[in-house]
């Protein structure tokens, strides 16, 4: 006797409503293991890969990928103790029909055909179903962090956007996973929040000293990130206006007691801003240690739904890629941002003296719905002092 | 600017340098008719004659001494060694006598010359030929000891070497004679001595290196990318006059650092730069300073020359030993 | 080999000798051998007492560097020394002080004059001989018309560097004479334990020029082979080796024993062929010289012989700069910083 | 130089001037690469055995003898002018040949003489065929593309003369009266056709069963019938052992036998050039057969990739072409693999034929389910006119899929009409697409269109 068992989408995140089908891993008829991986989602956070709850053959797909379905939705159906028919494992190997150009693609996007559903006649594999099934680079994965509910989290396929090989053709993919949740984000804010910036230039040459010394204890890859969430985790505390949210439908405005800065880093997929959660109340030692731990997951899109909620206020690093400065866009419903450039040496006058100092380049922006220009001007006066002369984070 | 290789570069630098003064001269074994068993003064003899360009009887220690009387004389001889392992039957002349005559005539007389010389292993060359004898040449007071490692640098030095008023002691990497292109200024371009080079920037750790063991410092370097490691080149140039301020300023930056060299790890020319090091900058290491060499056995066979020299690998381990214990 | 000799243990000339000095050449020559032995003789005895270094002395080899020397223009001919060949120096122009001034060990009272033609004594043995073909080659180069003498012992045939020297002075026709004083001895070791051939000179032919053995205690000959040799350099015709048999009167230098390995009745053979001596009777028979001409001289000499010892130990000893300053035309940092390190230690 | 291994620092380096080679150079320098080319005869080598004495040169011949053949069948003519004939054969190689030496010149290709070896990973030498001192050579990846050679017979040594092999058949000045073909493979056939239509008494002499053994027998049926009627001896199952300049001796199931033949032409396989590449010191083994294994994307080590003859499959020149551009891109750094679904193999016969993937037996013995459809070409009207009347076409079709997965064609230039079989099943298509492809009328192509027609 055999029974049909339907498995649903898993809630993979924390309060996330939907994921995104990556790719399949199995096809119609196929017999499958317990554990062994069915298909890979991507939410709004990480792609992961969901493992078959049972022994059992494949009945049917809840969908394609590219399709985008809810929690709770099917998301396959098999059939489970008794067996059904299937491809027998000794049949030889046959060769998979498909174009030569779609081979090419395939060889290029590193695409197993074998393992490709054919969508044209007789399972003829066209181009759209290798660029569909265009897979995730097959490295292990980085930490089972969601194990208890069966769900691993893998580090994100490459994508796949842009100019194809330069021979000239335009490739066009949906727009998805993390670009779509960026691009959803920074809409709503340029759309939503009148930003107000304040530039300017930090003698930053006791900073650098400080760093120095801060590396020898605490380690070579200790970077300035610490020393700057610890600043602005510092002036937060005196000017409670950056570190609030509105909600301009209820209007109401939420201060916020705790500073949890958010830390924007770039991955081949779009940003991703961790969050370093109470970082007023941490060490810098401690600061420097999550700092690494985030900055790492997030390269890895190991980072879990927890660790990228309930931010406050973001930093944001332009230095680590060689800039001056730039206008950094604020993450609703925060109310502010701060961006650093690039720590350089210049010839700047100190007690009328030209003297080589080292120079913190930073902005700050803010929502001027609820920071006006002077409130803004104070913090960042305040926050330039405590990058200048470190030391007043001891304060 | 022409891209050239090392060869081409030293050719042309000898060619322009005689078209200049016609006081500068070349001699050597098979250096006229043949141009060179490399080939480095393919054509001289056409242009400038045999009197300017003279193939010698095959004898390193009257091609050397007979060097210093040339210079005496008024001469801005260039004197070849066909290989830096014949050196050896030159040595009591180049360490000996070329180096110290102007201390040895209270200023009177200097020995305005340069001996040419291929250096280092790597091609399989047959028994001797291959000896990085450099440091033995350091110990020679009066002398001073220039190692390019690119085309460029061996215009730039080599001119520079023949018009100085001093013995100089050129040594050529062999090995990178075809292989290393770069591009070379045109024109009288000069390279000072005693100023090294950084091969590559990096701010982890330095390796200094010397002739054609900068390269192999180089892809090293390169290497050390994927251990997240960014390590900096720099390349001495010249051994003597030695560039130690910007050695101790480099390595109290990186406060990391490995030397490497072809020649045997005794008394090597590396051990010259840990000594350094650790008089100079001593408060900035953070690790102790390595030493990729030859083992102190002599230069083998041919084939055994991958075990005997410094090699990426090596390099690559020493300083993943230096930065992360 | 037939050895060229003009004039007699006696002071008479042999039949068809050519001399080609002149009757006050003649006596410049025997002058110039009488302050090199009186020379000597102070040397030996300052370094007895402690105020000269070790030297080796000429005594009995006189006429073989006098005769040589006589035969340069010391306005465009190069002496290459070894380190005994003091008459040859004093006649080329370089001041008996300096000659002092070397073997008291102050390189500052040693510097050879501006207008003297010369290398610095050369302690190496043999090393010289390619740098003398070197600057020969070279001066002709330059379209110089000087010519090139270098000196060297029995003792430095045996090195290579005669050889290679040899070969490429014949290869380059050098302008060069080769000037070999056999003078019997190499510290202990005899002429014959150095060569087994008959003469050194016979080597000239196989690198391709002229080989000539001459009485090396004989004045008269000694110049006129080397005038000789001289004029074929400087018409472009290449090298000769001149071979000048003679004999070391005294020790090899001032730390050695010669009674331990030589035998009196070889010395006395020699000592009855005195260079000086024979000048003297030659000119004695001519009229020139008398007991009052010598006595006149041999005070001028010893007057000449003090102002020079004098002159030699007036030099300021070196000091740390005196170390640095030389080595190279221009000091380098870091040998600017050792120099500053010891001086601070010595102080000046 | 004089001692010691000096060196020459390159980039990209391609050993053999062949289809492959040239191919791999230009693709390379396209890539932007700066790419040298060495071959053992230099520019002259350029277009390697198929272009100076193989395919090329062959096709000459045999467009010659065929011309002079169908003449014949109207008119009576004279003994033909082979040497005139060689005067138009070295003009055809020397275009050609100029035509891809321009093409490496402009893509800033350069070429050496000499013979490569491995000195060490990396590093090789060129040697010079007069002996002078070699070249060194460091590059950062090489291809080696360096063909194959005729097999020798240990009974019968070449000797230039009366002995000779292809490339010496193809140079002939004057036309033997009796020869004899040993190996009844493609060039055996293709020569010993051509020989035989310009008034030559030819012998095949064959060790297997059958002629063209690696095609598949429905090819070379009709290609042995015509043989008999050009009145070309064929001995199969036939060993030579021994030729006294009058008589072969030949060894049959029937016993000793003798041929007479003035000239003998051997062409009784190819070898691969693998040996004298010093692969050892790269670590390297080929095969027994000398043959390199390659990984799909023809790489045999880190920075070296192989084609060709070099390489298991056919020794044809468009496989190792196809496979230059696959090495070149693989060694660019770009993802590549050389899959293909059918690479189409030739015989310049009469009939002429051409096969393409898979044949009725091949498909069945790997298990696939196939039928297979053919139609005559007493069918075309086109080969009537003519006056062709040995051929077909036929198509393998897998019946699961309903796709194209072979194809063989025999008649007038069937090497011509296979590449449209090759293009179904590259793209997989069905009979229905074939059969629903206008092709022109009156061609013998249109076969293909109604065979594919067929239940």
């Amino acid at each position: 006797m055999s029974r049909n068992l339907e498995f649903c989408l898993p809630d993979v995140g924390e309060g996330l409503g939907e994921g995104e089908i990556v790719a399949w891993r199995v096809g119609v008829g196929d017999r499958v293991v317990r554990d062994q991986v069915l298909v890979e989602v991507e939410t709004d956070k990480s792609i992961v890969e969901l493992p078959s709850p049972s022994e059992g053959v494949i009945a049917e797909l809840g969908g394609k990928p590219g399709d985008i379905l809810p929690v709770g939705a099917v998301l396959v159906v098999m059939t489970v103790a008794g067996g059904s028919p299937g491809t027998s494992p000794d049949a030889p190997p046959q060769r998979v029909l498909a174009s030569p150009a779609t081979r090419k693609l395939a060889v290029e996007l590193g695409v197993d055909l074998a393992r490709v559903r054919g969508s044209g006649p007789g399972g003829r594999v066209r181009k759209e179903d290798v660029l569909t099934a265009a897979a995730p680079e097959p490295s292990p994965p980085a930490a089972p962090t969601f194990s208890e509910r069966g769900v691993r989290v893998v580090p994100a396929r490459k994508s796949t956007c842009g100019e194809a090989d330069g021979e000239g053709t335009v490739e066009r993919v949906p727009l998805r996973g993390v670009r779509r949740r960026v691009a959803q984000t920074m809409t709503r804010a340029w759309q939503q929040i009148p930003h107000i910036t304040d530039f300017r230039e930090v003698d930053a040459t006791r900073l650098v000293a400080a760093r120095l010394r801060l590396r020898d204890r605490l380690g070579p890859e200790f970077t300035y990130l610490p020393l700057f969430i610890a600043a602005v985790a510092a002036a937060l505390g005196r000017h409670r206006a950056l570190n609030a949210s509105l909600d301009a439908e209820a209007e109401t405005i939420t201060y916020h007691r705790g500073c949890h800065i958010g830390i924007a880093i770039a991955t081949d997929d779009g940003l991703i801003v961790p969050v370093l959660h109470d970082a007023d109340r941490k060490s810098l030692a401690q600061i420097a240690v999550e700092c690494s731990t985030l900055t790492q997951a997030a390269r890895s899109r190991a980072v879990t739904a927890e660790q990228t909620m309930g931010g406050t206020f973001t930093i944001t690093n332009f230095g680590s890629y060689g800039g001056w400065l730039g206008t950094p866009v604020i993450r609703p419903p925060e109310a502010g941002i701060a961006g650093f450039g690039r720590i350089h040496d210049a010839v700047i006058p100190v007690e009328s003296v030209p003297a080589v100092r080292a120079l913190l380049p930073m902005v700050v922006a803010a929502d001027h719905r609820l920071v006006d220009g002077d409130a803004l001007g104070r913090f960042a006066a305040d926050l330039a002092e405590l990058l200048a002369d470190p030391v007043l984070l001891l304060a | 600017m022409t891209v050239m290789t090392m060869v081409q570069a030293i050719r042309a630098t000898l060619f322009e340098e005689m078209g200049r003064d016609d006081r500068v001269m070349v001699l050597g074994q098979d250096i006229a008719r043949l141009g060179g068993v490399f080939r480095a003064t393919e054509g001289l003899l056409d242009t400038y004659g045999p009197e300017r360009v003279v193939d010698t009887p095959l004898a390193e220690g009257v091609i050397v001494g007979s060097t210093l009387g040339l210079a005496v004389a008024g001469m801005v001889p260039i004197a070849e060694i066909q290989f830096f392992g014949f050196a050896y039957q030159a040595f009591h002349q180049i360490g000996a006598q070329v180096g110290r005559f102007r201390f040895r005539t209270h200023g009177r007389f200097g020995a305005q010359m340069t001996i040419r010389t291929p250096f280092g292993g790597g091609v399989r060359a047959p028994e001797l030929h291959s000896d990085a004898l450099e440091a033995q040449f350091v110990q020679c007071p009066g002398l001073k000891v220039v190692m390019p490692a690119t085309a460029s640098d061996a215009k730039g030095l080599l001119l520079e070497a023949i018009r100085d008023p001093d013995p100089v002691l050129f040594c050529e990497p062999l090995r990178g004679y075809r292989l290393l292109k770069d591009e070379v200024p045109e024109g009288d371009y000069t390279v000072p001595f005693g100023q090294l080079r950084e091969a590559r920037p990096g701010t982890d750790m330095t390796l200094v290196a010397w002739s054609a063991a900068v390269q192999i410092a180089e892809q090293a370097a390169e290497r050390l990318i994927n251990d997240g490691i960014s390590a900096q080149v720099l390349d001495l140039r010249t051994l003597v006059p030695l560039d130690i301020d910007g050695l101790v300023r480099a390595v109290e930056r990186t406060r990391r650092c490995v030397v490497i060299h072809e020649a045997p790890l005794s008394a090597g020319f590396g051990a010259e730069v840990v000594a350094t090091l650790q008089e100079e900058a001593f408060y900035s290491l953070e690790a102790p300073v390595a030493r990729v060499t030859a083992p102190d056995t002599p230069y083998p066979l041919a084939i055994a020359e991958d075990l005997y020299l410094p090699s990426v690998d090596r390099v690559v381990d020493a300083a993943r030993m230096t930065v992360k214990g | 080999m037939e050895i060229i000799q003009f004039l007699n243990t006696d002071g008479t000339l042999l039949d068809g000798a050519e001399v080609r000095l002149s009757d006050e050449q003649a006596l410049a020559g025997l002058r110039l051998m009488m302050l090199a032995r009186a020379a000597d003789r102070r040397a030996m005895s300052l370094q007895r007492q402690g105020r000269f270094g070790t030297f080796g002395p000429v005594m009995g080899q006189e006429a073989a560097f006098a005769g040589s020397a006589m035969a340069l223009d010391p306005a465009r001919d190069w002496i290459v020394p070894q380190y005994r060949e003091m008459p040859a120096l004093l006649h080329h122009g370089y001041p008996l002080e300096c000659w002092f001034g070397h073997f008291k060990g102050n390189a500052a009272a040693a510097e050879i004059p501006d207008d003297v033609r010369m290398f610095p004594i050369q302690i190496s043995l043999a090393v010289q001989i390619p740098h003398a073909v070197g600057l020969a080659w070279g001066l002709r180069l330059r379209g110089l018309s000087g010519i090139v003498i270098c000196y060297f012992g029995d003792g430095a045939s045996s090195e290579g560097d005669f050889h290679e020297a040899c070969n490429l002075a014949g290869i380059v026709k050098a302008p060069v004479v080769l000037f070999l004083s056999d003078n019997g001895w190499a510290i202990s070791t005899p002429r014959e334990k150095q060569t087994a051939g008959a003469t050194f000179a016979e080597r000239g032919p196989t690198y391709g020029f002229p080989g000539i053995v001459v009485d090396g205690n004989d004045l008269f000959a000694v110049h006129a082979v080397t005038l000789e040799a001289v004029e074929r350099a400087r018409a472009g015709l290449g090298p000769t080796l001149i071979e000048a048999r003679t004999y070391r009167m005294g020790p090899h230098t001032t730390a050695d024993d010669p009674t331990r390995y030589v035998d009196p009745a070889e010395r006395a053979v020699w000592e009855a062929r005195d260079p000086v001596d024979r000048v003297q009777r030659y000119l004695t028979a001519k009229g020139l010289w008398d007991d009052a001409a010598e006595e006149t001289c041999v005070k001028e000499i010893a007057t000449e012989v003090d102002d020079a010892v004098e002159a030699a130990e007036r030099h300021a000893p070196p000091g740390v700069d005196d170390l640095f300053e030389h080595a190279y035309a221009s000091l380098s940092p870091r040998l600017r910083r050792q120099r500053d390190a010891l001086s601070r230690r010595v102080p000046s | 130089m004089v001692v010691g291994e000096v060196p020459e620092g390159l980039d990209l380096l391609v050993v053999g001037g062949g289809p492959g080679g040239y191919t791999a150079a230009l693709r390379a320098a396209r890539l932007g690469r700066q790419v040298t080319l060495v071959d053992e005869a230099g520019a002259a080598g350029v277009g390697g055995v198929c272009l100076r004495t193989g395919c090329i040169p062959s096709k000459a011949l045999i467009e010659m003898a065929e011309t002079v053949h169908r003449a014949m069948a109207w008119t009576r003519t004279g003994p033909v002018d082979l040497a005139r004939f060689q005067g138009f054969k070295e003009q055809i190689v020397r275009q050609l040949g100029d035509d891809v030496r321009r093409q490496l010149d402009e893509a800033g290709v350069r070429v050496l003489q000499g013979r490569f070896c491995f000195t060490r990973p990396g590093q090789g030498a060129v040697q010079r065929e007069d002996g002078g001192p070699s070249r060194f050579v460091e590059f950062k990846d090489v291809i080696l593309a360096t063909g194959s050679r005729a097999v020798e017979l240990d009974a019968l040594r070449l000797d230039g003369e009366q002995v000779i092999d292809s490339t010496g058949a193809l140079a002939l000045a004057a036309l033997p009266s009796k020869l004899a073909v040993i190996g009844g493979g493609c060039v055996g056939v293709e020569l010993g056709t051509a020989f035989a239509k310009l008034g030559a008494h030819v012998t095949i002499i064959e060790a297997l069963d059958r002629l063209l053994p690696a095609l598949p027998a429905t090819v070379a049926h009709p290609v042995q019938r015509r043989l008999a009627v050009l009145g070309v001896e064929v001995l199969l199952e036939a060993r030579v052992s021994g030729f006294d300049g009058d008589r072969l001796k030949v060894e049959t199931l029937r016993g000793l036998e003798e041929v007479e033949a003035a000239l003998v032409i051997v062409a009784v396989g190819r070898r691969p050039n693998s040996d004298h590449l010093g692969l050892e010191l790269i670590g390297v083994r080929p095969s027994v057969g000398g043959m390199l294994d390659v990984a799909k994307d023809r790489r045999i080590a880190p920075h070296v990739a192989a084609i060709g003859d070099l390489t298991p499959g056919p020794a044809l020149a468009h496989k190792a072409m196809a496979e230059a551009e696959v090495a070149a891109d693989a060694l660019c750094g770009r993802p590549a693999a050389f899959d293909p679904a059918a690479i189409p193999a030739v015989v310049f016969g009469d009939p002429e034929v051409a096969v393409a993937g898979l044949s009725a037996e091949d498909a069945r013995a790997i298990g696939i389910t196939v039928r297979v459809v053919a139609m005559p070409l007493r069918a075309s009207g086109r080969a009537a006119t003519m006056g062709a009347t040995e051929g077909f076409a036929r198509l393998v079709i897998d019946t699961g899929t309903d796709a194209v997965v072979g194809a063989q064609i025999a008649g007038p230039h069937a090497a011509e009409l296979i590449s449209a079989p090759v293009l179904a099943i590259e793209m997989a298509a069905s009979p229905a697409d074939l059969a629903g492809t206008i092709h022109p009328h009156p061609t013998i192509s249109e076969l293909l269109a109604e065979a594919a027609g067929r239940p």
